[in-house]
């Protein structure tokens, strides 16, 4: 039966490109914890937080208008104007800069040295924070965002491949745009990450704190950069995410699904993100398939899980993270 | 076996200079090899300690001592040679086997246990002779909490002996350095092992400190018998309170043999002692 | 380069300091020190005596180990450094060598002297050029370059974190026991160094140590601290003299060199301070 | 001097080795427990009970078990609502199959069955460390629910598959089911707390504990002064997975009585747990009921304040709520990064030298 | 003194966008019968609010606030809240209106005394919806694929086991795929739809899981018009996400929308001008803020009848059960409402608790940004649903030794 094998094959593409979009979000984790070795809980926020902000700033929404309302009996809602995409995204780019900015100040400056949990607590707190902080700024109702990416079938690759294999294949056009956007990010931070002197001291950081304070390096510095350079990260999932499902709530969620893939390729891994992501997509995609008839649905969630979890039991770091040394 | 001549007694012990009786074998080290990778941290390296005995182990930095440690401690393995104790070849054993052997060490990098009090670190050195089960120890039953008792009066009295009663209750993290190094010994002794390995014992110790720590050493040899080895960069030390002495340079065996072999050796002046040590 | 022949001239100054752990451990008591420009100055004592502290505080890592200077100042060319990030002081150039090693355990030996010249601005060349100097001072460190340095032995990690304290050129060291874990050779070895430094770039040292034997032979001047209060002062020839320095610190009597195997009770110590 | 150290001198090691070995904390200790079980059952009102002691109570057991995981042996796990989860169909399963079957036994079974799970579960900790270990038991917690949510069995083919305690009763009044009072949920869930937590102090301060901590703190140097990491660790998932079931257990059957798995016992239960034990305090026993208290009582108290008293909207003051939370954790991680207890600590240190400082 | 109808609300959380208008309608009904009408009977209504989050949990502890402040009537707005307060409500005497949601077998009211949910329940909706494909195909579906795309939890797993009976009485293929919460993510789902090739896909959904759905629908070229979302799946936050692709989408509707009716006359006089209206105004008239001000509006009616049966206008929540139990919705007290033909007309009755259970069809004009009927009232098929209401209540009543009966 050759459809059963296209099918197999076309779910296998789309889980592909699944792959990458949990890689974007996989990656902003990445990053922070290469830099510092905090494990972000946060990033899902930040990718909620960040899209909010632009659909905010596209719309023209007054910040805190309910807030203010609230307390002044004020009626405001919009400034009445629209920004051009083309400005929005930078200027929300601004926006996650301050925030870096904030969270060193105000956060990171005073857990210095502290141990990984303490840091990763941290991160939940300021997730907690931000989720309220989100919300109460721009409004929890469900919001469109358009950047003007395509969206839907391909149809060039469908026409393409139906001559070809008298069977149409399915991608999304924001999927195919999606990989080719994590791709260039990948290249760019890795290239970053090992081959410039901030990039070492990256590393350094996440190595050790105190060290890297005691040969120079402003850890106040290191962190703004990364942060911001997360924040962009997350601007980028949330854009392509939500374009996919409007911007509300769930999308902080997408950060369970960046999970597994971190964790498979390893937490210090630029492209182990991106490798992960592939492994996961197909992996649970097909399962999926192939087992739905014996063992119904929705395995999805698990699947990744217990994925990432046989292949760390043969490399308890991860495909491509830094081995953990054991010494005494 | 390599060993040299010189150093070579009879199978049944020997007599030290200031009269304490050296029993039989207690460790074989037979053909050691050991390497990371590219990296051959110890090459084809017998040596043996036996009881009662001081031992000591030197060398340049990198030589492949605390390796060697820790191949005794089972925490390496090597890739080839065997290591006798007792006079049977030990098999490959996870470290906490080899401990209840009654081996028992303590480290370079100080490895004590960051968030527990001192009192509770050394407890933690007689776990092998614990042997109150899960159940019993929840409901702090009889026999528990019988025990608990009767191993802290032996902590209590290394605690005494090491002079640290004041810093019982403190977290360990809090210590200056030399102080964590002789909680790291109290956790050691309270194994009463039969072996204990010290790696650096003295390292960032003033000279004071160091005379204490060598007392410890030497009344912990004297009264409880235990056989020690230890790696130690400081030669007066080494020198002073050693039986005898093994020296490696780049994963190799170099010497072996008393003090004065050793100081007198001109492989070892060459790479380690640089002048001869007086 | 500095000037190197005006050896009098107070380049950091500490004033009575007290430094407090987490709110409530008082670690330091009122400690004030000089340290001549051009100099080599020795801080001894037991331990827990406060030498890392004083260290720390005057690089201000105390910081993040949840500590803070509560009292006095820390001069540096006159100037309050008190609460000054560590990076600004290692631009200054101020850096300290931290106690225990602290090497970047995933990076490489090699990366790791790299990150040393973090805060040079001076180009590759330069970098390279020192980096080619550490390696001389320590060949060991130029066979392992390779190796993450979490595996490297205790000593190859010793001389990593002193290395790349040198790659950045400082005016001044602060050296927490850089002899601890070297064999005999590379602790003369490292002090030549010191000396070289700071006779040739007229680098100042400032370093804890307990091998106060060394120590006092290479120092111009020595501080002696004792739970948390400096005791005694002075030269390195006048302590080396000391009676009682030298039966507590370089263990002799006065028939000379006694016997590690000799000492007989554990309670000699004696206290300066009541 | 309100609060004294100095004179509490022991004479034995026993009396050392006591769980409040300050007379002063020992009185304080004495009083809570006479007004935990003497006065307020009496004055409780259901309100209270049931909205705030309760839930309290029943996830102090859960914090307990995971802080004994977490805290003490330094496996982080993110499979505590699976674990409640298993605990809760264990109960129902065991409840609905021996319906004769006291209930306090019922509730201790369905922690061992929760206890067999984790040890199966904690497996992988022998190689997997650190934050991976806390993502791959997110594995035991998706796959969990999914399971009870899928295999009808689990709910006795239920058509919706939520599970319903029935009524059940000890010494003839009923603890479970909508007739039960809250001063009865109350004392049965303040029961297993005490036990539970005197069960965990004496682990935690026996062999077992210290073997627990080694292996936090150093592993590689426990297993060479003779821990086995295997039994560390197994006996910690086991241990921890029992509180945690029984925690599970309690909510199911005399708290929610009614249950889905996906809803009641998904991922932020995890989460919530998982951070009562860090604010709380890792690796002490306090803390776990000092974090329980802030993030069980903390947004109820918010709440009463903003909404109530102030008057603001909900959705604002829903907002505000998780934002203070947020800002009071990392304000209390900033002022003491190990947590509630430890805070507590620092602050009767203070309180000791008081008033000479330092 | 005053009559206390609370609101379990979520306003925040995951599936705060559903939950605020529906608050907001319900408030803004009860606002307006107490400036306009001075209350009810007289008596002035007090509206307290709970926020829930969706959240079981939060949702009993609201219930322990206001179970002991004489509460009308709850509307948890939750299906797995609805599970916790079934037995309470009993024990307590406090009526529950569980309104197109929560357990539908609480139809017997002879079981399930204090619970309601009229006017339709999920069964209702699967019936409705077969019944109109039914209709589109000449009443033959024997050769129709359908699929049920469902929000994997309890409430998306209610309509299964109709879908099922009925594709045995109609011969239709019935395929269920579930959606793991919060459902940003189908991909693999709509791959599988794509490859089944179904003629009809209804959607179980509820929050993100809605414009999701509906974006891949568009993007694997699924015609729009054989697409349809149950009643919590039909609301503008669920289709202006998807923007145009949404055109053409369809769903269930259990009462009309807009603001065409002469109560906004009012409810803009008495609520909106006077600056008393609970949201932010511009919800005012969407599906989900109409849902909430028809369930309020059935709350007021039912209390005006507890008062007319016991001849008292200070009810009690147990009056208050009775008027529900007797409530009689016609078209005639709909249009004096303002709302005509608003809802289905119905009665309820010890032994039905549901109404009607009818519902229309809906569909979505992406251009014009609104929903338009494409039906009248369709009816479910009623004997069917008794039938498995039958089954599933007295199981419950067996379990939990409860004696069927009605209270008077
Ligand atoms: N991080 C810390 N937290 C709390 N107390 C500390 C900390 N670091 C040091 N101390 C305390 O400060 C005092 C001085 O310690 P310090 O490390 O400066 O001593 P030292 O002279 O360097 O000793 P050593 O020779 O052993 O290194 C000690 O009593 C120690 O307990
Ligand atoms: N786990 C490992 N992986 C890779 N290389 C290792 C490992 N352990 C040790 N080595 C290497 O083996 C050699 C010997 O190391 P070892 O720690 O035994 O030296 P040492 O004699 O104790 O030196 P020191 O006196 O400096 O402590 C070193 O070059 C070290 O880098
Ligand atoms: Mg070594
Ligand atoms: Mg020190």
């Amino acid at each position: 039966m050759p459809d059963q094998f296209y099918y197999a094959l076309e779910v296998a593409l789309n889980g592909l490109t699944a792959g990458v979009m949990y890689a974007l979000v996989a990656l902003g984790f990445v990053l922070i914890f290469k830099a510092s070795g905090i494990f972000n809980f946060a990033q899902g926020v930040m990718a909620l937080f960040a899209a909010l902000t632009l659909v905010g700033l596209q719309d023209g929404q007054i910040p805190f208008s309910h807030l203010i309302n609230a307390i002044f009996g004020t009626e405001l809602h919009n400034f009445g104007w629209n920004m051009p995409t083309l400005l929005a995204i930078p200027a929300t780019m601004l926006v996650m800069v301050a925030f870096a900015w904030a969270v060193e100040r105000l956060i990171l400056r005073h857990l210095i040295n502290q141990e990984p949990i303490i840091l990763f607590m941290a991160t939940i707190g300021l997730a907690y924070f931000l989720e309220g902080f989100g919300d109460i700024m721009w409004g929890a109702e469900v919001k469109r965002l358009d950047v003007g990416l395509p969206q839907g079938m391909s149809g060039a690759l469908e026409e393409f491949t139906f001559q070809t294999f008298g069977y149409g294949f399915y991608l999304d056009r924001l999927d195919i745009w999606a990989a080719g956007i994590a791709a260039a990010l990948v290249v760019s931070l890795t290239l970053f990450s090992q081959y410039t002197k901030q990039g070492r001291a990256l590393r350094a950081v996440a190595d050790d704190h105190q060290a890297a304070l005691s040969v120079g390096i402003s850890l106040r510095a290191i962190w703004v950069l990364t942060w911001a350079i997360a924040g962009f990260v997350a601007l980028v999932a949330g854009i392509m995410w939500g374009s996919k499902s409007g911007v509300q709530f769930s999308l902080s969620l997408i950060a369970l699904k960046a999970l597994p893939v971190l964790m498979l390729g390893g937490f210090t891994s630029i492209p182990g993100a991106i490798v992960g992501g592939l492994m996961i997509g197909v992996g649970e995609k097909l399962f999926d398939f192939f087992l739905q008839p014996v063992i119904g649905g929705a395995t999805e969630n698990w699947f990744a899980y217990m994925l990432a979890l046989a292949f760390l039991v043969f490399r308890p770091q991860g495909l491509f993270g830094e081995k953990i040394i054991e010494r005494v | 076996m390599t060993q040299t001549a010189t150093s070579e007694r009879p199978d049944d012990g020997y007599i030290t200079q200031d009269g304490r009786k050296i029993g039989g074998m207690l460790m074989e080290m037979r053909n050691i090899t050991l390497r990371f990778g590219g990296v051959v941290a110890i090459k084809d390296i017998s040596f043996n300690i036996r009881e009662g005995e001081i031992r000591a182990i030197i060398g340049p930095n990198g030589a492949g001592k605390s390796s060697m440690l820790n191949v005794i401690s089972g925490f390496y393995h090597p890739q080839e040679g065997d290591v006798i104790f007792r006079g049977e070849k030990r098999p490959r054993m996870k470290p906490y086997q080899v401990a209840r052997l009654g081996i028992a060490r303590t480290f370079q990098n100080i490895a004590l246990f960051g968030g527990m009090s001192v009192l509770d670190n050394i407890m933690t050195g007689r776990l092998t002779h614990m042997r109150a089960g899960l159940v019993q120890q929840a409901l702090w039953w009889g026999s528990a909490q019988r025990e608990e008792v009767k191993n802290r009066e032996k902590v209590e009295k290394i605690i005494d002996f090491l002079e640290i009663q004041h810093i019982r209750k403190t977290p360990v993290a809090r210590l200056p350095y030399g102080l964590k190094k002789r909680v790291e010994l109290a956790r050691a002794l309270a194994a009463e092992p039969k072996l204990l390995l010290l790696d650096e014992p003295m390292a960032g110790m003033n000279v004071e400190e160091k005379e204490d720590m060598s007392r410890f050493i030497l009344d912990v040899n004297d009264e409880f018998g235990t056989t020690i080895a230890l790696i130690e960069h400081d030669m007066g030390v080494v020198m002073d309170l050693s039986d005898r002495v093994v020296v490696m340079d780049y994963g190799k065996k170099i010497g072996d043999g008393t003090p004065d072999e050793i100081r007198n050796n001109q492989a070892v002046i060459d790479a380690y002692l640089g002048v001869a040590h007086d | 380069m500095l000037d190197a022949g005006r050896p009098d001239t107070t380049l950091l100054e500490v004033n009575n300091i007290e430094v407090l752990y987490n709110h409530v451990i008082l670690a330091l008591k009122g400690v004030s020190l000089t340290v001549p420009q051009g100099g080599i100055t020795a801080i001894l004592g037991g331990n827990g005596a406060g030498k890392s502290t004083t260290l720390k505080a005057i690089s201000n890592l105390i910081h993040s180990e949840r500590g803070e200077v509560t009292k006095g100042s820390v001069l540096y060319k006159g100037q309050n450094i008190v609460g000054k990030s560590p990076a600004d002081l290692v631009s200054t150039g101020v850096i300290q060598v931290m106690e225990g090693r602290h090497c970047f355990e995933h990076l490489t030996v090699e990366e790791n002297l790299l990150t040393g010249a973090y805060t040079r601005r001076d180009g590759r060349g330069a970098t390279a050029a020192d980096l080619e100097l550490v390696y001389e001072y320590f060949p060991r460190l130029r066979e392992r370059r390779k190796s993450q340095a979490g595996y490297t032995s205790g000593g190859e990690q010793q001389m990593t974190a002193i290395g790349r304290a040198l790659m950045s050129r400082p005016e001044m060291i602060l050296l927490d026991e850089p002899s601890m874990g070297l064999a005999p050779q590379l602790v003369e070895q490292i002090f030549e160094i010191v000396k070289r430094l700071n006779d040739e770039q007229g680098v100042t040292f400032l370093l804890a140590e307990q091998n106060t034997n060394v120590a006092l032979r290479y120092a111009t001047t020595g501080f002696i601290l004792e739970s948390g209060r400096v005791v005694m002062e002075g030269s390195a020839e006048a302590l080396r003299e000391n009676p009682d320095v030298k039966e507590f610190y370089l263990g002799m009597s006065d028939k000379g060199r006694k016997s590690f195997r000799d000492v007989r009770s554990y309670r000699r110590r004696k206290r300066w301070l009541a | 001097m309100l609060y004294r150290e100095a004179g509490d001198f022991k004479s034995t090691y026993t009396a050392d080795n006591q769980t409040f070995p300050i007379k002063f904390d020992r009185n304080a200790y004495y009083l809570t427990m006479a007004v935990a079980f003497g006065v307020v059952p009496f004055i409780i009102n259901d309100y209270w009970a049931q909205a705030v002691v309760i839930p309290f109570l029943i996830y102090a057991i859960a914090a307990l078990g995971l802080n004994i995981l977490t805290g003490y042996c330094g496996q982080v796990s993110l499979g505590t609502g699976g674990f409640m989860a298993v605990g809760a169909y264990a109960a129902f399963k065991i409840m609905t199959a021996f319906p004769g079957l006291n209930i306090v036994l019922v509730i201790v079974m369905a922690g061992l069955v929760t206890a067999a799970v984790g040890v199966l579960f904690g497996l992988p900790s022998l190689r997997i460390k650190g934050f991976y270990l806390a993502v791959a038991t997110l594995a035991a917690q998706f796959f969990l629910v999914w399971l009870f949510t899928r295999v009808p069995w689990f709910f006795n083919f239920s058509a919706s598959g939520q599970i319903n305690a029935p009524t059940r009763t000890l010494l003839g009044v009923p603890v479970t089911g909508a007739t039960a009072s809250s001063a009865t949920v109350y004392l049965i869930c303040l029961f297993f707390v005490v036990a539970l937590a005197w069960l965990a102090r004496n682990l935690t301060r026996g062999t077992l504990g210290r073997s627990w901590m080694a292996v936090r703190d150093m592993d590689i140097a426990a297993e060479i002064i003779g821990v086995n990491p295997l039994k560390a660790k197994l006996t910690a998932f086991a241990v921890s997975s029992f509180y945690i079931g029984i925690s599970g257990a309690l909510l199911f059957t005399v708290y929610l009585g009614a249950v889905e798995a996906g809803e009641v016992f998904g991922i932020d239960k995890s989460f919530l747990v998982l951070f009562m034990v860090i604010i709380g305090g890792l690796g002490s026993i306090l803390g776990a009921f000092l974090g329980a208290f802030f993030l069980i009582v903390g947004p109820v108290l918010l709440k009463l304040l903003l909404v109530d008293n102030l008057g603001w909207p909900t959705d604002l003051a829903a907002h505000l709520e998780i934002m203070i939370i947020g800002a009071l954790i990392l304000i209390f991680l900033i002022a003491e990064p190990h947590g509630l207890a430890a805070l507590w600590r620092t602050i009767k240190e203070k309180l000791r030298l008081w008033p000479f400082p330092y | 003194q005053d009559l206390h109808f609370p609101s379990l609300s979520y306003r925040t959380g995951p599936f705060a966008a559903g939950g605020i208008p529906f608050a907001d309608g319900y408030s803004d009904y009860l606002t307006l019968i107490n400036e306009r009408d001075g209350g009810i009977g007289g008596l002035r209504i007090r509206q307290s609010e709970c926020e829930t989050a969706y959240n079981t949990e939060r949702g009993v502890e609201c219930y322990q606030s206001m179970r002991g402040d004489a509460p009308m009537v709850l509307q948890p707005l939750s299906t797995g809240i609805t599970y916790q307060l079934i037995p309470r409500t009993i024990e307590d005497q406090i009526p529950m209106h569980t309104m197109g949601y929560g357990r539908t077998s609480a139809v017997n009211g002879e079981v399930f005394n204090w619970t309601f949910n009229y006017p339709a329940t999920y069964w209702d909706a699967a019936s409705v919806f077969i019944n109109h494909v039914l209709a589109e195909n000449s009443g033959d579906l024997s050769d129709k694929k359908i699929v049920l795309l469902y929000h994997n939890s309890a409430y998306g797993r209610e309509p299964i086991r109709t879908l099922e009976r009925l594709s045995e009485t109609h011969g239709y293929t019935f395929l269920s795929i579930g959606v793991d919460s919060p459902g940003q993510e189908q991909g693999s789902q709509w791959l599988q739809i794509r490859r089944e090739r179904p003629d009809y896909v209804i959607m179980w959904g509820w929050g993100v899981m809605n414009p999701t759905a509906i974006q891949e629908a568009a993007n694997i070229r699924f015609p729009m018009e054989n697409f349809y979302g149950n009643w919590w799946a039909g609301s503008e936050q669920d289709v202006r996400a998807a923007g145009e692709a949404a055109h053409g989408y369809k769903s269930l509707a259990m009462h009309r929308t807009g603001r065409d009716y002469p109560i906004y006359d009012d409810m803009q006089q008495y609520v909106i001008d006077a600056g008393l209206y609970a949201g932010t105004g511009e919800e005012v008239g969407t599906v989900l803020y109409s849902r909430g001000l028809y369930a309020a509006m059935l709350a007021v009616e039912a209390a005006k009848k507890a008062q007319e049966i016991h001849g008292v206008t200070e009810i009690t929540p147990a009056m208050m059960r009775d008027g529900m139990e007797q409530l009689e919705i016609t078209e005639a007290r709909m249009a004096e409402l303002g709302l005509p033909n608003f809802g289905p007309a119905f009665s309820v009755s010890c032994q039905n608790h549901s109404g009607s259970g009818e519902a229309m069809i809906q569909q979505w004009d992406a251009n014009a940004q609104t929903w338009n009927l494409i039906t009248d009232w369709i009816a479910p098929d009623r004997d069917l649903i008794m039938e498995l209401v039958a089954e599933d209540s007295l199981a419950y009543a067996a379990e939990n030794a409860i004696t069927p009966a009605c209270l008077n």
